[in-house]
């Protein structure tokens, strides 16, 4: 573990290093408690997202790391029994002010999920959708070059460049988490959600969507669960730990890894498997 | 819409007069030049309860009955502003008792009618459920057949008439009356004799007479009630039983003989005469000689002719109210 | 239904590497009530098609005969003492001479008709041959003349209807020995009719007025014809179209999709499916009160029927669509929600494709209930006698008007057997009209139709 | 200008409104360099909506309140003494509106000039042969009361509608102006006609609200007339139902009941099973072909009119039974029976349960039967346990549907099932249900105001209560045992 | 990526070595192609798969693994387009034989997919689901003993204990994913198909899934699709190696991992990321 994970830091300490000190707060969780009915699956949690930074989510199976995320955009509306207090910002603004403009808010902060969820549409549908409905594009090459682009991004194009007309739902799982990842991105938001995107993935496509992870830090701030310790720490600069609904630690990635303040965090991330 | 004056006559109400008020009214669109009134059925009550909804475009002109208005209608007309009402009297119409065509053939009296359905006879002086199984048991004249019989449902003016004419004269005529009313009292006793047998062998039809006809071919040994222009449109496969040895046909109903008869009408609204086109017009086409005088179309249909047809012309023309009930 | 798994079978566990070709005991129970189960789907899916079969062909059996017609070709003098005495051929005066007087013209038409042919049948007065002739005849001259005022005082060729017996004739409804007995036909008559049809005078021909021409009177069956009714139920049909889909797929999308869940959209809940049970008869009631005695609209318009029955079917359609729109996953939802679509765009973007198979089931089975439905139409006047086409719409919808469904009611109530055949073929009519609303719907869903 | 033209007009507005909306939302977002908050065809659909609602709403209160204006006041012109005997003021007015139209006509066609027409006097011009030549048939002669009302009906109602067009197009224009000069790239356009499209949404989910109120409203006035006249214990507890000409009935609504609950029942019986197994043979086994072409055949089921099976009831099905089955067996001697009626009703039925149901079971992922076929289930296990549990809700609705299709039905009764009010059960006696006897007691011959009327009433709110019950134990039993997949 | 192989290959000598010389064949696909209406997704696949061994299927996002997979137990057959040639046996029978039993197939050869797929029924009866189906119990006691020791095997047991009656979509992915391992065991098959059980768990339930998998070789076969090469190098004894629809390589786990004989096997086992 120790030995693959020096290897893996020694990637990014530039990264790290160029944000330096001067980081801003993007997102903002104060006291975030969510309760699913009758039931708590968050406690109080306060959680800074960093912008320019990718944010690891990190806990075992089950402990509020989706439930979070989807706080985050307010995903969580959608369940009837889901109630979230607390406060939660962005760029200082709370959003979840009755005057805040939830779709707006979600076009700022687009989302990954955990299972790909591609639209019964063309795979070109599937993509163009975003841009078509926030307006950002003029023409119809505009929007064939965003969808060409997101695609790319994504590392999918080349694999359904022959079947853009063909529906979304006829690829493979990887695929369509590929796809889905491209569709979030042609809306270019200012967070990104990803609900372990690549867990779908094979290690190439893997490391793909990480690479355009890393690139993407450059102009966007990214929060993403993930189980794969390696990958948390591949990718993110800001690691939070989470165990039975509670943020248990969180801080710099190098420090979480190498040493975590917590009991309960260093016995997770030693786990037998790294 | 609101502001949208209605141009075509609406009649509604009893479904026997229905057949001869759309002979008229087709025959009115042909030759004048008003658009051919709008003619609904739905039973005598349900048009002369239409007609007395008030004075108006969107109340109707005429309502059809096959049985007298009833002083409840008048008042309702009165509470409503209706208050000038023709009583127009087309005709008269035979209600028959027919059966299959290859069946037997019967020669009924209306006693015979009141023994086989009523829900209690007298046997030997006593009153007893109905025991009575097949029409010889009734009277050893008729043929030997199960009773089964299709009479009018309780909606149907028709049925009142068979009640009165067949069923109480029955009661009557057979002496049951009296021992009833022994039995019972006055009143009870007088209403014993319209209580039908509910072991399935009188069946109520509320539907029309070719639902009765219908029932007829699926059950060959039946007996139908019909009223006598439906038994003439269908002469090949009904016959039709005597009553009192009179066999029913537009004459013998017309000379008074054959019992089972009632007359036809329709009450106009007087108020609507000057305001309706051609309302007037149609109202006297209807009971001109042409139309309903014996040998025009509503008599080869089955309509049996007024005889007094000339005074309801005049009265038509006179736009005379109806008097009270008496 | 066999229940598999209440076999108490011997083999608890799989003993190892026994043949797949060689099923065991149980396997074999279960195979079998697979079968068993799949034949019940067969049999019921045969069943149901059977029935449709069975129906669809008596209808047409005993329908399709309305759509051919019995007709005369007669040269008619048109008698200028008789239709215009004063000579100057002003329509004022053509008008007073009615019906009556054109019946003459008729009968001495097919006197000379006979008389030239040298047709005769013992025991046949030429008052009695005039039965053969539909009584619509004078009429359809007399209009003939006031359209063609020029014509009187030459010989023209009608084809003028042959009375509805006549007909019955050569449909098979009326034979010799019946005529025998019937007092409206003699069999001398069909005789005379045999003897012109084999001199080319009468003929059956396609019967395109069964189509186009208004209702008739009890004693003309043969003129009878369904245009009123079919435009009165095509007007009825637009209005619930327009209403009915759009109203009840915007309250099943506010039901699911905005209402909050609580008793008040439980209330609502309960209180449409209980409007799917009210009585047919009971929306008659609620027409007559509501639109016709209180907003004062007239009586046998086709809007208010059209009114009653978008009442009526909006039930149908709700459920249906609510149905559809549950079975739409979650997921596609937040996928949409999720790139920042507003509830209304997921809603109209994705959602509402998805459900539309099921919607448009709910709509075909409304539209057709509402097609076919005569109860509560008897309350607000559309069971009427109406010979005058309704004008265009949006006017055309306030005037009086049949409906087809009432058309079949009403002929199956009348005297004269040849309008259980009208009856018959106005239902053939009928089914058309569902053919065509159900192809246009099938060809939709299957746009629509995908599994996710 | 004609209302039709106006509405043109207004909507030739709102498509202009439109158009120039988005554009302004485009310029000033390009002008400003602000991005648009939404799509610039939401600033067009604002002021879309700001151009026809107002204007539509007026133009509808319009058309409704001016007749009515207009006609109270030319109502308070007419003197009592043109009314004539025993007329009412109403048929006078209708008068006055025929001839004010007939006016129109001969204006438009007659070459009259509009100053020729207010010249004009009743009593020196045959004003009713002038209305017949254009087709306008006056039932009297016109009276110069009746004229002069009609004259000044049409001035009036032509300078209504003249301040009518205009205040329309006012609003149009003024209301169109201000949602455009409103328009800035900070405007929330698509929040607005959103909400707008949600209160609309709402607006169509209480049209069912208020159809209830209009049934339940129309039917209490009755009935509580009804049961003034008639004792409510006996309408409830009497085991009779024999209606009379002249009164002394005995209305028990309870062999009704019976009928309709025993024919439901049977239709049920027949319909449920075989309607769920075509659904699921169509949805799980049948290939493409089979479905396309069976779905919709059997939907035509539905659609046929329930008279073509009264008739299939009366004289097919039920003699059959009776000669085949209830004679030989001397279990009864009639053709019309409850199980006549509801043998064919049920065939009916089958595609309201089959159709929505292959709708719903087709909705069912098909991860869910992976998961299933994956243990080894046979695909009849599956769908009986898996599927069907999954579909419930939908198939208890459709269920649902069909049941209340049986209950509402009254055809197929009449003819099938008979006219005779009975409790017994023997299915292969005649019944009858509520719905046949409030068809047959409000057509019938019987006076309005006597119970045998108005009990059609009493059936209808009963029957509605009843109703109302079963759907709300339905209610109940579906959230009980719903399974929600994903 | 060598430093960490060796160190998990060191596990597992023991478990290779047991299994000997002797291996026997349980399942074999015999130029296998599959079509996807007119598209090809397999090319003529020859690929064993030994009794009492894991066998491992990796590759590239959409190269052909969950479609193999999905032939051992005809789930292709679910999918309409979906054709196959070639010939697969079970103990030497062909599996795609006409008068095959599919059924007593799938009960032999069970099943978890790449999405949980949990049934919407309370927890306890989407294990007994299998067991009740196959008749594999007497009493309810019986009944419940399966479920418990399959929730057990699973890891999920003491995260659901307490809500065995409420439904099973309620859980999180991983718990979900958890519960449907638990329900083909609960069924003992002979094979078991494993679609990238683990794609969704976290790090410390996939080590208790892969102790499983371990746990479970003694008696069973397993086949295992994974985008984890290190997950393949831990639980398996044999890989098989796809690339766009072909089979590239198949072999002993170790040999694969350290001296693959093809190029493209190379290429992808020491991609940038292990
Ligand atoms: N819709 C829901 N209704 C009820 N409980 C829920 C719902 N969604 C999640 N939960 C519960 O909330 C808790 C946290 O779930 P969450 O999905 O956030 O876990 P997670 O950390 O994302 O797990 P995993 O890594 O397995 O996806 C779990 O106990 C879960 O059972
Ligand atoms: N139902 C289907 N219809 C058409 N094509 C399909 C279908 N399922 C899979 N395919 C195609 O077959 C190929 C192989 O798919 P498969 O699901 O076997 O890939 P995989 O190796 O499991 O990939 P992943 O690791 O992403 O799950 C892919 O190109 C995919 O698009
Ligand atoms: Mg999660
Ligand atoms: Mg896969
Ligand atoms: O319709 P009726 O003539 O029976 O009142």
């Amino acid at each position: 573990m120790k030995v693959e994970a020096d290897q893996v830091f020694a990637n990014k300490t530039a990264a790290t290093a160029s944000a330096g000190g001067g980081l801003v707060t993007k997102m903002k969780g104060d006291a975030v408690s969510v309760f699913y009915g009758a039931k708590q699956a968050l406690f109080e949690v306060n959680l800074d997202i960093y912008e320019r930074q990718v944010t690891a989510l990190i806990g075992p199976s089950g402990c509020g790391k989706s439930t979070f995320l989807r706080c985050l955009n307010r995903m969580n509306d959608t369940i009837d029994i889901c109630r979230v207090t607390g406060r939660i910002s962005l760029d200082d603004e709370d959003i979840y002010d009755p005057s805040i403009d939830v779709v707006e808010l979600r076009a700022r902060v687009g989302m990954v999920f955990q299972k790909p969820n591609p639209f019964p549409k063309s795979i070109f549908e599937n993509v163009a959708y975003g841009p078509r409905i926030h307006g950002l594009v003029k023409s119809k090459a505009d929007l064939e070059e965003i969808v060409v682009t997101s695609l790319q991004k994504a590392s999918i194009f080349e694999e359904v460049k022959d079947r853009l007309n063909e529906p979304g739902t006829g690829l493979s799982g990887g695929q369509q988490q590929r796809l889905c990842i491209a569709r979030a991105i042609a809306v270019s938001p200012e967070v990104i959600l990803m609900d372990e995107p690549c867990s779908a993935l094979d290690p190439i496509a893997t490391a793909k969507v990480e690479e355009l992870i890393d690139e993407l830090r450059e102009n966007y701030t990214i929060a993403i669960v993930t189980h794969s310790m390696q990958q948390a720490a591949r990718v993110s600069q800001r690691t939070a730990f989470f165990h039975l609904g509670q943020l248990v630690e969180q801080g710099e990635t190098d420090q979480i890894f190498t040493n975590p303040s917590e009991k309960r965090t260093q016995d997770y991330i030693t786990g037998r498997y790294g | 819409g609101v502001a949208e004056a209605r141009d075509q006559i609406q009649i509604k109400g009893s479904s026997t007069v229905l057949p001869y008020a759309t002979i008229v009214a087709e025959a009115f669109g042909e030759n004048f030049s008003y658009p051919t009134p709008v003619v609904e059925g739905g039973g005598s009550g349900a048009g002369r309860k239409a007609l007395c909804e008030g004075v108006g475009e969107n109340t109707i002109d005429i309502a059809d009955s096959s049985s007298r208005i009833k002083q409840s209608d008048i008042d309702n007309c009165k509470a409503n502003g209706v208050n000038d009402i023709q009583e127009v009297r087309i005709g008269y119409d035979g209600i028959v008792f027919a059966s299959d065509i290859n069946g037997p053939k019967f020669a009924f009296t209306p006693a015979d009618w009141f023994k086989a359905l009523a829900a209690e006879v007298v046997v030997d002086g006593k009153v007893v459920a109905n025991p009575n199984k097949s029409w010889h048991d009734v009277n050893a004249d008729l043929p030997d057949q199960a009773i089964l019989a299709f009479i009018p449902g309780t909606k149907h003016g028709t049925r009142e008439v068979f009640d009165i004419k067949v069923l109480e004269d029955g009661c009557k005529e057979s002496g049951a009356l009296e021992a009833f009313v022994a039995a019972k009292g006055e009143k009870d006793g007088e209403k014993a004799c319209l209580a039908l047998r509910t072991d399935g062998v009188s069946v109520d039809i509320d539907g029309d007479y070719t639902e009765t006809l219908a029932r007829l071919e699926a059950n060959k040994q039946a007996i139908g009630v019909f009223g006598l222009s439906f038994y003439e449109n269908n002469t090949d496969k009904l016959q039709v039983a005597t009553m009192n040895g009179v066999t029913p046909s537009v004459e013998t109903v017309a000379k008074g003989e054959y019992p089972v008869s009632r007359p036809l009408y329709f009450y106009v609204k007087n108020a609507h005469l000057d305001v309706i086109p051609g309302l007037q017009e149609y109202v006297e086409f209807f009971v001109s000689d042409d139309m309903a005088g014996p040998g025009g179309p509503l008599a080869a249909y089955g309509l049996v002719p007024d005889p007094e047809l000339a005074k309801t012309q005049e009265m038509v023309k006179n736009r005379t109210p109806m008097g009270p009930l008496d | 239904m066999t229940d598999a798994t209440t076999t108490s079978a011997g083999d608890i566990a799989h003993p190892k590497g026994r043949s797949l070709v060689v099923p065991g005991e149980r396997t074999r129970h279960r195979q079998a009530s697979e079968r068993r189960f799949r034949a019940m789907g067969l049999v019921a899916v045969a069943f149901g098609i059977v029935a449709l079969f069975g129906l669809l062909g008596s209808i047409l059996s005993n329908g399709t005969s309305s759509f051919w017609q019995t007709s005369i070709a007669l040269d008619i003098y048109l008698d200028p003492a008789k239709l215009d005495k004063v000579g100057d051929r002003n329509p004022d005066d053509l008008v007073k001479v009615t019906t009556f007087g054109y019946t003459p013209l008729i009968k001495a038409a097919l006197a000379k008709e006979l008389e030239t042919r040298g047709i005769s049948v013992e025991g046949l007065s030429a008052n009695d041959a005039m039965d053969i002739i539909s009584k619509e005849a004078p009429a359809s001259v007399r209009n003939y003349v006031l359209a063609h005022p020029s014509k009187i005082g030459e010989t023209v060729k009608f084809d003028i209807l042959a009375d509805g017996r006549i007909d019955g004739y050569y449909k098979g409804r009326v034979s010799m020995e019946s005529a025998k007995l019937d007092r409206n036909v003699s069999p001398e008559e069909l005789m005379l009719a045999d003897k012109l049809k084999k001199e080319g005078v009468l003929a059956t021909k396609f019967n395109t007025a069964f189509f186009t021409a208004p209702d008739a009177s009890d004693t003309r069956p043969e003129a009878a014809g369904l245009g009123v009714a079919i435009l009165g139920s095509a007007y009825m049909m637009l209005i619930v179209l327009v209403l009915s889909l759009p109203i009840g797929v915007a309250a099943s999308i506010y039901l699911e999709e905005f209402a909050p869940q609580n008793w008040i959209t439980d209330i609502i809940e309960v209180n449409i499916a209980n409007l799917a049970a009210v009585p047919s008869i009971v929306f008659g009631i609620l027409g007559l009160a509501v639109f016709i005695n209180w907003a004062g609209l007239p009586q046998s318009a086709p809007i208010v029927g059209g009114l009653v029955l978008t009442l009526m079917t909006l039930p149908t359609i709700i459920i249906a669509t609510r149905a559809a729109l549950k079975a739409v996953p979650p997921s596609i939802r937040e996928a949409a929600l999720g790139v920042g679509a507003s509830k209304m765009q997921t809603i109209f973007h994705h959602v509402l494709p998805l459900a539309a198979p099921g919607i448009l089931t709910g709509a075909i089975i409304g539209l057709a209930q509402a097609l076919g439905e005569t109860a509560p139409l008897l309350l607000i006047g559309m069971v009427a006698f109406v010979r005058e086409y309704p004008g265009l719409p949006p006017e055309g919808f306030f005037d009086p008007a049949s409906a087809l469904p009432v058309q079949v009611y009403n002929w199956t109530t009348r005297g004269d057997p040849a309008f259980v055949e009208r009856a018959s073929g106005a239902i053939v009519v009928l089914l058309l009209f569902l053919a065509v609303m159900n192809i246009m719907a099938i060809i939709l869903r299957r746009r629509f139709e995908r599994r996710w | 200008m004609t209302p039709g033209i106006l509405a043109l007009i207004v909507l030739a507005l709102t498509v202009i409104g439109y158009f120039l909306g988005r554009q302004r939302a485009v310029a000033s977002s390009e002008q400003s360099k602000v991005k648009l908050h939404s799509l610039p065809g939401y600033y067009g659909q604002s002021v879309a909506l700001f151009v026809a609602v107002p204007a539509f709403l007026l133009m509808a209160a319009w058309l409704f309140l001016q007749p009515l204006l207009i006609e109270n006041q030319i109502s308070a012109q007419i003197p009592d003494q043109a009314i004539p005997e025993g007329g009412a003021r109403s048929l006078v007015m209708a008068d006055v509106r025929r001839i004010a139209d007939g006016l129109d006509l001969v204006a438009q066609r007659g070459g009259i000039s509009e100053a020729d027409l207010t010249r004009m006097r009743a009593d020196f011009s045959n004003v009713r042969s002038r209305l017949a030549d254009v087709g306008v048939a006056v039932g009297t002669d016109v009276s110069p009361a009746v004229f002069e009302a009609a004259k000044s009906y049409r001035e009036i109602g032509k300078v209504g509608s003249l301040i009518r067009n205009i205040a329309v197009l006012v609003s149009a224009l003024g209301f169109g102006f201000w949602a455009w000069r409103r328009i800035n790239p900070a405007m929330r356009a698509r929040n607005i006609s959103e909400t707008f499209i949600r209160v609309l949404l709402l607006g169509s989910s209480l049209v069912a609200i208020l159809t209830t109120l209009g049934i339940v409203l129309s039917l209490l006035f009755e009935t509580i007339h009804f049961f003034r006249i008639y004792p409510a214990q006996d309408f409830f507890f009497s085991e009779t139902w024999n209606p009379q000409f002249r009164g002394g009935s005995t209305l028990g609504i309870l062999p009704l009941l019976w009928g309709t609950f025993y024919v439901s029942l049977v239709a049920l019986l027949l319909a449920v099973p075989i309607g769920l197994m075509i659904a699921i043979y169509l949805a799980e086994y049948s290939g493409r072909a089979l479905r396309s072409f069976a779905k919709p055949a059997i939907e035509v089921l539905a659609g046929i009119p329930t008279i073509v099976y009264g008739l299939f009831a009366l004289i097919t099905v039920g003699p059959m039974l009776r000669d085949w089955i209830a004679q030989p067996l001397g279990i009864g001697n009639s053709s019309s029976s409850v199980l006549t009626a509801g043998l064919v009703m049920g065939i009916m039925l089958i595609p309201f349960v089959s159709s929505l149901s292959d709708d719903i079971i087709n909705a069912v992922p098909q991860s869910l039967r992976d998961g299933s076929y994956g243990l080894g289930a046979t695909q009849s296990e599956t769908i009986k346990r898996v599927i069907m549990p999954a579909a419930l809700p939908g198939v208890v609705g459709a269920v649902l549907l069909a049941a209340s299709r049986a209950i509402g039905e009254t055809m197929i009764v009449v003819m099938g099932a008979g006219a005779s009010a009975r409790l017994g059960l023997n299915p292969f006696e005649a019944m009858t249900t509520v719905t046949v006897k409030i068809v047959s007691q409000l057509t019938g011959d019987t006076e309005f105001a006597s119970p045998e009327t108005l009990v059609a009433f009493a059936l209808g709110l009963t029957l509605f209560v009843f109703t109302l019950g079963l759907n709300i134990l339905a209610l109940y039993i579906v959230r009980k045992y719903r399974e929600q997949y994903e």
